[in-house]
């Protein structure tokens, strides 16, 4: 933290004072209940203060007393916007324990639902970034109306517009509808013409430039020592995404490339988003080409799924980042320990880093290019 | 009698009484704003509503149309909240002290040749004087509150404010020049063939840069901003009072983009004779007003907002001298009475070279903003 | 000024569409037919009684313990109207609690709950948050009055999501042990 | 009583008890709110003496932005209420010279011969009002904003020097 000397030369008397600022729980600009005690020195913040742990629901503790299947339903609850990743992620860490090979099928649904759960959880950024940025509410009700057809895709599928709960050990909860590929492709024409309204609003525009150019710099090193992942990191300049990296599930049979910015700057972490949601259309596409019929269900699925003694860590490429879990398993039919790695807890811990010296309406920018769920964080 | 002012025509409207005609039109000018202001927040809901693809409000009335009366109903009878630590007597007068100037502006507008409430020998220069009271009134809000986002919000409210008539004042001093008057009837009555704007398209551009943010709009919605400080100074209001803000807001809105189409685009004679039948003069000014105001709306919804720093810089450094520039054009032309295309050109030049010159530092907008340096030292001294 | 005008254009082009919205308490738009509301009771016309026998394996199975059920003998198996020997008795859904996992429904083996698939499933606000605790009654209601057309019951006691069809009793055995031994794990 | 002296005493007192407040208010925002009352007032008595020009200027430059500052600056200080008494061991002299300003006032006000008539107010047009200030008055109008600009490139001067330091 700068040290500033408050006095005013000539003036001992005259002291002036920092203002302490509480921006959240409840506060327009927060993302959840995220809650950051600003200290401001007029409009330049000193320091930053970030207060969590309003959302802390033991999401790690309580899948202790629940059937490993039961477990899906809170890992939807951990990042409530990238709810078929979490689930992507658990159900695959549960598939290399036992050992189970989920059927072709439902892979397949497995990626395509997975990345148009990354397009929404995008949208939802952008349009939370706009309102931050300024404007006055147009971003998000773009983003929502595209937001709105993914979902109500989910929603025939799965019969949920939030919590799926459909991915399982060994395949999916059930198929998906017989016109599945049509009401696909209407999707992703729906979000190639609405990314286009967000563009216009967003890319270029000089207020945005001149708002998130140079903002928050990070460098390759910085960003790796905080342990951030995801667009951060690839707004940094490092390619490095876990889809890519450490190919899981069936990754690596598609053809897609990793966005990475420059500068490491808010608007590159804008534009990063803004590339990686048109990256998804394209690995939905393929996917969708690539789709065979088939069963859904592993075969010899027991009716009680016990996991044998082991312990993992699997992880996913989230829309915030690297989302792992940790599970040791006992051979009983409940996880014996059970850690979830949010992406936005690492991201987070730089924003302290990140905001000090800039202005107090640079942090709320900041705080939004994160993009925390803090669901996530919590846990 | 004693003159109580030099003012070019006295004409009445009802009573044969100075002090009973002003009464009178005083209240028409306070009874029907208020009427104005419901009309508008529909409007403006409306509007925002169909450019992000929404409906809007539907449900009170045809269209939703009640839906302003139904809200003023609501804001009525809410609770009037006062927080207990807040400095009683500023809390409470600030919600005056910035409506009040707003009507007092009202005074000078004239909307048409027959509708006015004073036609002032200084009317323009007036509105401008005026309209800057209320800056005090967000001042007190914002302290009286004992709030610090309102104190926040206070703070770049009067930073923002007092910048910002400096080159409002100015461009419309350019126009002032021009006309050689500062009698909003005698500067609309010299539009009859050309508007100012052809004239000052510098000086327009400055002006509505420049009303936009007096209106505290976006992109220059930084004392209000509502995911920064919550909406500013406002933020303890409730009910009533708090309508008080928006009627302010609203009024401003109109009367801003009023004196805009009168003083650019030829108020209620352009583009047709200076003898106009009433009807197309108020329908000729209804159109430009709503013009404006539909194009504030219109950026609002379009528009991130730019921070402090860089208001100031764009203030200072940019709109500053360029309405300087325009002023001393206006000069040399006036002195050396060279033709008046002459001043379409210098000014528009004038225009296009701000315009690249905002595209370029945007552009390269880590130069002038840079957040360390030059923006910090800003931040320090504010 | 270019990408200012640029996102002016956006909106005024978005301005010219049909607005996407719909006016929700008057019109409401369909909904898929799996979408899951909040679980209700299924009534088997045939027999005239409750498909559920209250063997509580959904209580079991769900995750937040938002179940309650009682069984009992079912009397018209007496009277010789019913195959099944035992019926629900108390059935207690706490609304508050569901999460919509869907989990109650795959368990089931008598396909005797579904989740609502219709607005009814969603929409509801009480001023107390003991009425959305629903008894039997109120969990049968939607379907003995009609309201609850074709509930989505495909998945339902097919091996798909992994959960087994039928009960035969040793799974049931060891089942229960396998709780058991969770529960002290 | 014509309805103009009426306006007239409603307006004095609201000056003078404005000015009153700006001593008497122990807190320093109240202070400068009841300085700008009393600045308001002021320019209502010119508005009464047919001075619009001048009342203008007054709002303008005192109500608008003089006052602001003033308040902006106490705004961001810690000090809320004047500490302490208000008074202090130079009451006696704070008095007398009080009280000899006021008596030269007055003295001033109703010993000098005014020139023109000061049964009714003269009506001055801007016209007049900017023909005097660029022609007879142009030297001290000039020298005036000389001095402003060279303040203005002090003070810039003065927070560029502050800052490097």
């Amino acid at each position: 933290m700068a040290t500033i000397d408050y006095t005013i030369p000539g003036e001992p008397d005259l002291e002036t004072v920092d203002i302490n600022i509480n921006v959240g729980p409840q506060h327009p600009a927060t993302h959840g209940v995220f809650r950051m005690v600003l200290t401001v020195d007029g409009e330049l913040v000193t320091d930053v203060d970030p207060v969590i742990g309003y959302m802390h629901r033991g999401n790690e503790k309580l899948p202790e007393n629940c059937d490993y299947r039961q477990v899906i339903g809170y890992h939807d609850r951990t990042d409530y916007l990238a709810q078929f990743n979490t689930e992507h992620c658990f159900v695959e860490a549960i598939e290399k324990l036992t050992g189970i090979t989920p059927t072709e099928r439902s892979e397949y649904i497995r990626v395509i639902l997975a990345e148009l759960n990354r397009i929404t959880s995008h949208l939802m950024f952008i349009g939370a970034f706009g309102t931050d940025v300024g404007i006055f509410g147009t971003s998000f009700m773009y983003a929502f109306r595209d937001r709105e057809y993914v979902q109500d895709f989910f929603e025939e599928i799965t019969g949920e517009r939030m919590m799926y709960n459909y991915f399982r050990p060994g395949g999916v909860a059930w198929d998906v509808p017989d016109n599945f590929r049509e009401r696909c492709t209407q999707v992703l024409d729906h979000i190639n013409s609405g990314l286009k309204d967000l563009e216009g609003l967003i890319v270029d525009n000089e207020v945005v430039l001149a708002r998130c150019r140079g903002l928050s710099r990070v460098s390759i090193e910085d960003a790796i020592n905080w342990g951030l992942s995801g667009p951060l990191l690839r707004a940094t300049g490092l390619e490095y995404d876990l889809r890519k990296a450490e190919p899981y599930s069936i990754y690596d049979r598609f053809d897609f490339d990793i966005p990475t910015g420059k500068a490491g700057d808010v608007y590159d972490r804008v534009l990063i988003r803004l590339d990686e949601m048109k990256q998804s259309v394209r690995i939905v596409e393929q996917a969708l080409a690539g789709m065979p019929d088939g069963p859904i269900m592993a075969e010899g699925m027991k009716r009680i799924l016990r996991v044998p003694e082991g312990e993992i860590y699997m992880r996913v490429e989230g829309p915030r980042g690297e989302y792992g879990v940790y599970i040791v398993a006992t051979g009983t039919d409940k996880p014996y320990r059970h850690k979830v790695r949010g992406a936005s807890f690492s991201n987070l811990s730089a924003l302290r880093a990140m905001s000090i010296g800039n202005y107090l309406s640079d942090v709320i920018i900041i705080l939004g290019s994160i993009d925390i769920v803090l669901c996530e964080v919590d846990r | 009698m004693r003159s109580i002012g030099s003012y070019e025509t006295v004409t009445f409207l009802l009573a044969e009484n100075v002090w009973l005609d002003a009464l009178l039109r005083m209240g028409i000018v306070a009874l029907l704003v208020p009427v104005g202001v419901i009309l508008l927040t529909w409007v403006e809901r409306k509007v925002i509503g169909r450019l992000q693809q929404r409906l809007g409000p539907m449900h009170v009335g045809p269209f939703g149309l009640l839906q302003g009366l139904a809200d003023t109903i609501k804001l009525m009878t809410k609770e009037d909240v006062r927080p207990d630590s807040a400095d009683r007597p500023t809390f409470e007068l600030a919600v005056f002290v910035i409506v009040v100037p707003v009507f007092m502006a009202a005074v000078a507008v004239p909307f048409t040749s027959d509708i006015f409430v004073r036609n002032m020998t200084l009317g323009l220069f007036y509105f401008l004087a005026v309209s800057s009271l209320g800056i005090v009134g967000f001042v007190m809000a914002g302290w009286g509150s004992d709030n610090k986002y309102a104190l926040l919000g206070g703070v770049r409210a009067g930073a923002q404010l007092i910048s910002y008539e400096i080159p409002l004042i100015l461009s419309a001093v350019a126009v002032a020049m021009l006309g050689q008057s500062l009698n909003l009837y005698t500067l609309v009555n010299l539009q009859d063939n050309t508007p100012f704007i052809a004239y000052q398209p510098l000086a327009f551009i400055i002006f509505v840069i420049a009303g936009l943010a007096e209106l505290y709009r976006q992109p220059f919605d930084i004392p209000v901003a509502e995911t920064e400080v919550v909406g500013g100074p406002s933020v303890e209001y409730s009910g009533i009072r708090w309508s008080m803000f928006q009627m302010g807001e609203f009024v401003s809105l109109v009367l801003i983009s009023a004196l805009a189409s009168l003083i650019f685009l030829g108020g209620w004679i352009w583009p047709f004779s200076a003898d106009n039948a009433t009807w197309l003069q108020v329908s000729l000014m209804v159109v430009k007003t709503s013009a404006f105001i539909l194009f504030f709306m219109w950026m609002r919804v379009s528009v991130p907002r730019l921070r402090i720093d860089q208001l100031m810089a764009l203030c200072w450094q940019i709109l500053l001298p360029f309405a300087f520039l325009q002023i001393i054009i206006n000069g040399l032309v006036l002195v050396y009475d060279w033709p008046n295309w002459t001043l379409t050109i210098l000014s528009g030049t004038a225009a296009i070279a701000m315009g690249t010159l905002i595209y370029h530092i945007a552009r390269r907008s880590g130069v002038l903003y840079q957040t360390s340096g030059a923006a910090q030292r800003v931040g320090s001294v504010l | 000024m270019l990408g200012i005008l640029k996102a002016l254009k956006t909106t005024l082009r978005a301005a010219m569409r049909k607005p996407v919205t719909v006016q929700y308490p008057t019109e409401k738009k369909e909904l898929p037919h799996r979408s899951r509301g909040l679980p209700v009771l299924l009534w088997d016309f045939e027999k005239d009684e409750p498909f559920c026998t209250g063997c509580q394996v959904c209580a079991r199975y769900c995750p937040v313990d938002c179940i309650t059920v009682t069984m009992k003998d079912n009397p018209k198996k007496a009277a010789g109207k019913s195959k099944r020997k035992k019926i629900v008795d108390q059935f207690y859904l706490d609304y508050a609690r569901c999460m919509r996992c869907d989990i109650c429904v795959e368990v089931c083996n008598f396909d005797a709950i579904v989740m609502n698939n219709t607005w009814e499933g969603v929409e509801l606000s009480t001023y107390d948050r003991q009425d959305l605790v629903l008894d039997t009654d109120a969990l049968l209601k939607q379907s003995r009055t009609g309201q609850l057309k074709d509930p989505f019951r495909e998945p339902m006691g097919v091996a798909h999501s992994g959960w087994s069809p039928k009960v035969e009793e040793e799974e049931e055995a060891e089942e229960t042990k396998a709780s058991e031994e969770g529960g002290e794990g | 009583m014509t309805y103009e002296e009426a306006i007239f005493y409603v307006i004095a007192a609201v000056t003078v008890a404005g000015g009153l407040g700006v001593v008497i208010a122990r807190n320093v925002i109240h202070s400068a709110l009841f300085l700008i009352m009393a600045l308001l007032g002021v320019a209502a008595v010119y508005v009464l003496l047919a001075s619009e020009f001048l009342a203008i200027v007054q709002v303008l430059v005192y109500g608008g932005a003089v006052t602001i500052l003033i308040l902006f600056a106490m705004m961001l200080t810690r000090v809320r209420d004047t500490a302490g008494p208000m008074d202090g061991p130079q009451r006696p002299i704070a008095a007398l010279a009080a009280t000899i300003f006021l008596g030269t006032t007055v003295l001033a006000v109703t010993q000098t011969e005014w020139r023109g008539n000061t049964e009714e107010a003269t009506v001055i047009s801007i016209y007049e009002i900017g023909e005097v200030l660029f022609t007879t008055w142009a030297m001290p109008f000039e020298i005036a904003s000389l001095v402003l600009m060279v303040s203005l490139i002090g003070a810039i001067v003065l927070a560029r020097g502050e800052e490097g330091e």
